[in-house]
């Protein structure tokens, strides 16, 4: 376990290498306390459900529904908060009366969508028997179906302007935006829960060797049921992030979060085998693309040319985090 | 000790994977301080009778009596609750985990208070008592915390058998627990083997190799083709019989 | 704000502006590249293009976050959503970062210096008017679009759903998505004429839908039969009206687009003149078989390369 | 191996159940030649796909860069047809009096390219012991990219409409359209290949156990790298197809295609742990979304619906079929 | 037929694993007609020692002398073109695979003619031909065209050892090869080595069972923890001997 977190430890250096290369070749434009605070406001939804699926594939499984998820959650937060906030005249008025009941409600609703859904994710997975990549692909379309048919297709309007002001504008301690408090709690809970409690050793047991983990009495399918309907919950909690920075809910966005949130563990080094995984992996794995568009946009790269050179950054990162994992195993 | 006292009891198990019979109408008995062998040639449906009485098979019929009671194990989980441990042929070890996890595994110690209430795990201790625990079996592996697949396999098999003796309370089933072990790890094993019948608790010993099954068993039943061919007295038979019971070519003992 | 190579000084000076399309790859947008590109050229200022690669807003704001950073004398932006879009655009005017819309637009529009947009929903209307025309006011017809919450196509879907209303014998199929991808558009069109073989018309609300639409109309050999309208007019759907896959296409002047966002801004920041109306709409133009030589059409065909 | 190909056979049955409802349900539009041939023009490209990445997966690999190969093929394909085929005026004005040079030259630079692409990703994962879901993301990104920076991000235009009459349109022997039988082809050819021959022997092994499969001799990283090359090349053969149907070659199109055929595989039974799977279960995961998409838009279900209702029948779809092989099993 | 002729040795192995030294300055080597057994403690290097004779592992140091050319095996590729095949400790079997694709893997027959050089397989003559062998190994084994992983442990072994008796030419090199077989099973194994000797093939035959190492034999190889400690002749020493060669406490008999 030890080794392990040195190697998460390894791929954190090449985003300190990244973070140097810029900070040099740009100066203040980039090595500066706004733009790390408006990278990390930007990646934070990816990084939850980064942190989510990364729990999904260390037990072996995947979860192809995080994006549908952050929407539906995010649709049914806004459309919440819409109907109980004020009565249609007022709220198209954009007066809210009721949105102190309002909001939080429609937080606790979408909250609540998103650990349905996961539920529903995990009883497909241990009751069906599906493979998890089926099970995940056919909730894709479900949740985000259900979303469009909520909403009408259409970004929820007249969504109150003050869950922005609450949550997403405002500084906590004076300069910690909220939705970056709450990565911070997320990541820190979930390195806890994966490194240091009997939950996260259930996750790495079942990946490793789930016929073994039945064998010495750890009920598999009830785990499975609880890493799915984190996962989901955790991209619930992005959707009311993304309502509170968008104050609204983008039901067309969102589709490639999936694979976006998949690429961020396995770039952390977490295995699509499972048993293997780190959470510290996972946030260095959003990190690196995010850093890197960045970097990218303020050194003005031309963007098609900006995929070219982020593809190849991400091979040569994830080459030297390799060659270097092998040669500590080599040790 | 030793005694006439069922612990755990089997009757007319019956078990097919499609047109194979792997068990038929196999009546087994496990009694108090014994160590009971179980021989029989490859595919004999020795490793099939253990999933069962364990639960990870569900037989197609027969009952399982365990203490007096019949019981039904759902799960293997349900069997380790009732203090039936096992050391199974592919071992059932998570590869990934250190020998601590997997020595703790589905039996993790948690922190004391509210940590554990969470569901912290007491690593420092569960680190000191493998080491005791190793020491006290006198099992050498590499290093406790390093991931079981940098393990050889005898040393694999070494970390099953440690957990299997630590936790039984009740039963202690090993399906060739000697079989990639070198000749000083086995004598440990079968040395530990006799210590586990001293505290009063049953072991089930699976093994091929007739001189270690002779050394340690109080009772050989052997299994021929998914049937119960014969029960011998290591005292009484001999190793011939014992092989002509499982190939068939003599009758080496009448059933009780 | 203002520091790094701008300064509202003289005029030798080369003003760096950012534009930032709704999608990058797309014809509509490199368009108005081209025409925000030649604009800078001949004004002397350097301009950098920056885009998502999905047409949302969540990808579209860490872009428009670095490229503040980046702290340009103006920034072009074509934001994805009218509500989500605010917050970030009005971080770049906190940081006295003049901001021009271009294409669409945001709820508080007056944060921006101006606002240069397509009326997606009046371009609807006009592909309704043109499908109309061209099926003789009577049959069903059907829209293909890209998928639902993106704004631009949303509201030409409105758009050509309130024009067609008007006229009774038009029988009104639905709206239909293909994912921006014609293979699926292409599917969309041959199912339907299966279930209606009397399908009269199609509109297809962006490049890609169009494209399908009359690869679909072609594969079930019922070119005669359907008319497709599209939306945009790129070289290859100017190609496609030639060779009757497509019947009309309705094109956005983003050349022009691109082209006054970047003459408001330089002046802006050579003069701090701002423009004379804040809300500039620009038109569009059908173009079909029999208009498209003359020349005033012709002006408004999107280009491939600069 | 033969029960293998009795459970594709049974997805297959599946597959015949949902074409026999629709057949019910809506008559004539839906049974008819017409409707297939498209169903199964529509749906050419889509499989080349599936096959190829059918092999890879079944090593234990994953493909991502597929849709990207696809479209960078069709652009060096469209720019070469169009460079080759007359003058910048001559095309223009859509006289192409070299293209029969121009045409089959743009053919074979779009193959070419295809397979240059898969080649890479292979030296990638047997050179760079890359995992391949990072290499093939990773080439994902360089390849679009590249073929954008190559495009300037637009379709190509003035491509030769002669491709689209003679590969497109054309339909041999009075009725078969071309992507059709190239589809049957490649098809057949992979059947073979996969359950036939000495290549797919090796296809399975590796995915099964690499490790055997060195140790009993069989150059694991020279296989690797053909069974990527492959998969390249028949993404550059789609891309051929691509080009015929729409005449231009389409930059922005293609970016959910990756999942689509890593779908269409496992829904066919391919396992994504290798050592499993066939073409004929890839060949029916293909079209099993493709029919239930026409025969819902033949339907008239609503948009929002369908994809519901596709989520809903294939979580169904995969689940009998899975039951049935585990039934298989026992027995 | 038996001689002195070195068919294969090995010099000065050297071979670490981090700080685990696994091979120290091993010399070892493998002679017509004789079967040689290798022996010693869990850990103590055999396999690693067979993994870099067979080209599967790269020695940090020492030579490998093959029919008297010095070689380097790059792959077991290499080694397998030679004419050496192994069965390897953990079988090296692909699970998915049924027992005749496993037994023709990277040895497959092809069909005749322009088939064949296109790669098509010649399944009838390869299942004909794995019946053929497995009926003159008389390995038993459910169903030839089943996947292994439906197969028994010992079951597997069978399969893997004929794989390897089935191609060797010049050496056949086999780790544990009757770990989990039955009484009958390890009958026929051993057989099946002294039938390979016969033919003028040298074997290497590893094996925690003293009794079976001294029944089959014709040379002994001790190593103890990665050193080669004692050679023993099976004629003149004892099982007692070898033990405590393995185990350290008495030196055995002297290195040659
Ligand atoms: N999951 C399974 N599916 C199909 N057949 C099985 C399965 N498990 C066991 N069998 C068959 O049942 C029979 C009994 O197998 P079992 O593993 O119980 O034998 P065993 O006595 O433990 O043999 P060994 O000494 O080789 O371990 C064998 O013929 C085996 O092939
Ligand atoms: N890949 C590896 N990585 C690290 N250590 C290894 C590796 N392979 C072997 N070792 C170590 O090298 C030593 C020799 O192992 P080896 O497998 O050769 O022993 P062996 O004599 O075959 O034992 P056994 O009888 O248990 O099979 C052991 O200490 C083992 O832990
Ligand atoms: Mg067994
Ligand atoms: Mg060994």
């Amino acid at each position: 376990m030890l080794s392990r977190l040195a190697g998460s430890a390894f791929i954190f250096l090449i985003l300190a290498g990244l973070l140097i290369a810029f900070s040099i070749l740009e100066g203040r434009a980039f090595l500066s306390g706004d733009n790390f605070l408006n990278i990390a406001v930007d990646a934070s939804e990816l990084l939850l459900l980064a942190v989510g699926v990364t729990f999904v594939i260390i037990t072996a499984g995947i979860d192809l529904s995080v994006g549908s998820i952050l929407v539906l959650s995010s649709v049914i937060a806004a459309q919440t908060m819409v109907a109980l906030s004020g009565t249609d005249q007022q709220v198209q008025n954009f007066t809210y009366p009721n949105q102190a009941v309002g909001i939080p409600v429609g937080i606790a609703a979408g909250l609540l969508t998103g650990l349905v859904c996961g539920f529903i994710n995990g009883l497909l997975v241990t009751k069906l028997r599906l493979t998890p990549f089926i099970a995940t692909l056919g909730t894709l379309g479900v949740f985000l179906g259900t979303a469009q048919i909520l909403s009408g297709g259409t970004n929820v309007p007249y969504v109150p302007p003050a869950i922005q002001t609450h949550v997403s504008t405002r500084q906590l301690l004076g300069f910690l935006p909220v939705p970056i408090a709450i990565g911070l709690v997320v990541v820190g809970v979930a390195i806890l829960a994966l490194h240091r409690t009997q939950f996260g050793r259930y996750t790495y047991a079942i990946g490793s060797n789930a016929e073994a983990a039945r064998r010495v009495g750890i009920d598999v399918d009830r785990h499975l049921l609880k890493v799915y309907t984190l996962s989901g919950f955790l991209a619930g909690l992005a959707g009311i992030i993304d309502v509170a920075r968008f104050n609204t809910a983008s039901v067309g966005a969102h589709t490639l979060d999936n694979l976006a949130a998949i690429s961020a563990a396995v770039i952390g080094g977490t295995s699509l085998f499972g048993g293997i995984g780190s959470i510290v992996g996972s946030v260095v794995g959003t990190f690196i693309p995010a850093v890197l568009r960045n970097g990218f946009v303020i050194h003005g790269v031309q963007p098609f040319w900006q995929e070219v050179a982020i593809g190849i950054v991400l091979i040569l990162a994830v080459f030297i985090d390799q060659r270097r994992r092998s040669a500590e195993e080599r040790m | 000790m030793r005694g006439d006292e069922a612990v755990l009891q089997v009757r007319g198990i019956n078990k097919s994977f499609g047109a194979v019979e792997a068990l038929k109408d196999v009546d087994f008995e496990v009694r108090r301080g014994e160590v009971t062998a179980l021989i029989g040639d490859n595919g004999a449906g020795k490793s099939t009778l253990i999933n069962v009485i364990t639960g990870v098979l569900e037989p197609d019929s027969g009952d399982i009596v365990f203490e007096g009671e019949r019981v039904v194990f759902a799960s293997p989980h349900d069997a380790r609750e009732r203090g039936i441990e096992t050391v199974y042929q592919d071992l059932a070890v998570a590869p990934q985990l250190d020998a601590v996890a997997n020595i703790f595994l589905g039996r993790e110690r948690r922190k004391a208070g509210i940590l554990g209430w969470l569901g912290f795990l007491d690593q420092q201790r569960m680190r000191e008592e493998t080491g005791e625990q190793l020491e006290e079996l006198r099992v050498r592996i590499p290093d406790p915390t390093k991931p079981l697949s940098t393990f050889s396999g005898g040393q694999r098999q070494g970390v099953a058998v440690a957990r299997a003796v630590m936790w039984a309370s009740k039963v202690v089933i090993m399906d060739e627990p000697t079989a990639a072990l070198g000749v000083a790890q086995v004598g440990m094993v079968l040395d530990l083997v006799r210590r586990v019948r001293e505290t009063g608790i049953p072991v089930v010993f699976i093994s091929h190799n007739m001189p270690q099954v002779f050394d340690v068993a109080d009772r050989i039943v052997v299994l021929r083709l998914g049937e119960v061919v014969a029960e011998l007295d290591p005292e009484e038979a001999s190793t011939d019989d014992a092989v002509a019971a499982m190939t068939g070519s003599l009758r080496g003992g009448e059933r009780e | 704000g203002g520091g790094g190579g701008g300064g509202q000084g003289g005029g030798g000076e080369s003003y760096r502006l950012t534009l930032i399309v709704g999608v990058t790859g797309d014809e509509f947008y490199t368009t108005m590249e081209c025409g925000a590109q030649a604009a800078a050229q001949e004004l002397g200022a350097e301009l950098t293009v920056q885009g998502p690669e999905e047409f949302s807003a969540a990808e579209q704001t860490p872009i428009l976050n670095a490229a503040i950073q980046a702290n340009p004398d103006a920034i072009l932006i074509a934001p994805t959503d009218r509500t989500a879009m605010v917050a970030p655009i009005q971080s770049a005017v906190n940081q006295d970062i003049p901001v021009v819309l271009v294409d669409t637009t945001i709820e508080k529009e007056e944060i921006a210096l101006a606002q240069i947009s397509s009326d997606n929903v009046e371009g609807g209307k006009q592909a309704g008017e043109a499908l109309a025309r061209e099926i003789g006011e009577e049959g069903k017809v059907l829209v293909i679009s890209v998928k639902p919450g993106i704004s631009t196509t949303d509201q030409r879907q409105q758009g050509f759903e309130d024009a067609i209303k008007k006229y009774p014998n038009i029988e009104y199929l639905g709206t239909r998505f293909c994912n921006d991808d014609p293979t699926v558009a292409a599917s969309i069109t041959t199912s339907t004429l299966q279930s209606n073989p009397d399908l009269k018309g199609i509109f297809g609300a962006n490049v890609f839908s169009g494209q399908g639409a009359g690869t679909g109309v072609r594969q079930s050999g019922k070119k005669n039969q359907v008319s497709v309208v599209a939306f945009d007019a790129s070289p290859t759907q100017v190609e496609d009206l030639r060779s009757g896959n497509v019947d009309v296409l309705i094109a956005q002047h983003p050349n022009d687009i691109g082209d006054r966002g970047v003459r408001i801004a330089v002046d802006y920041l050579k003069a701090d003149k701002e423009p004379a109306s804040k809300q500039i709409t620009t038109g569009f133009t059908t173009v079909t078989r029999d208009n498209l030589e003359d020349p005033e059409v012709q002006e408004y065909l999107y280009k491939a390369e600069c």
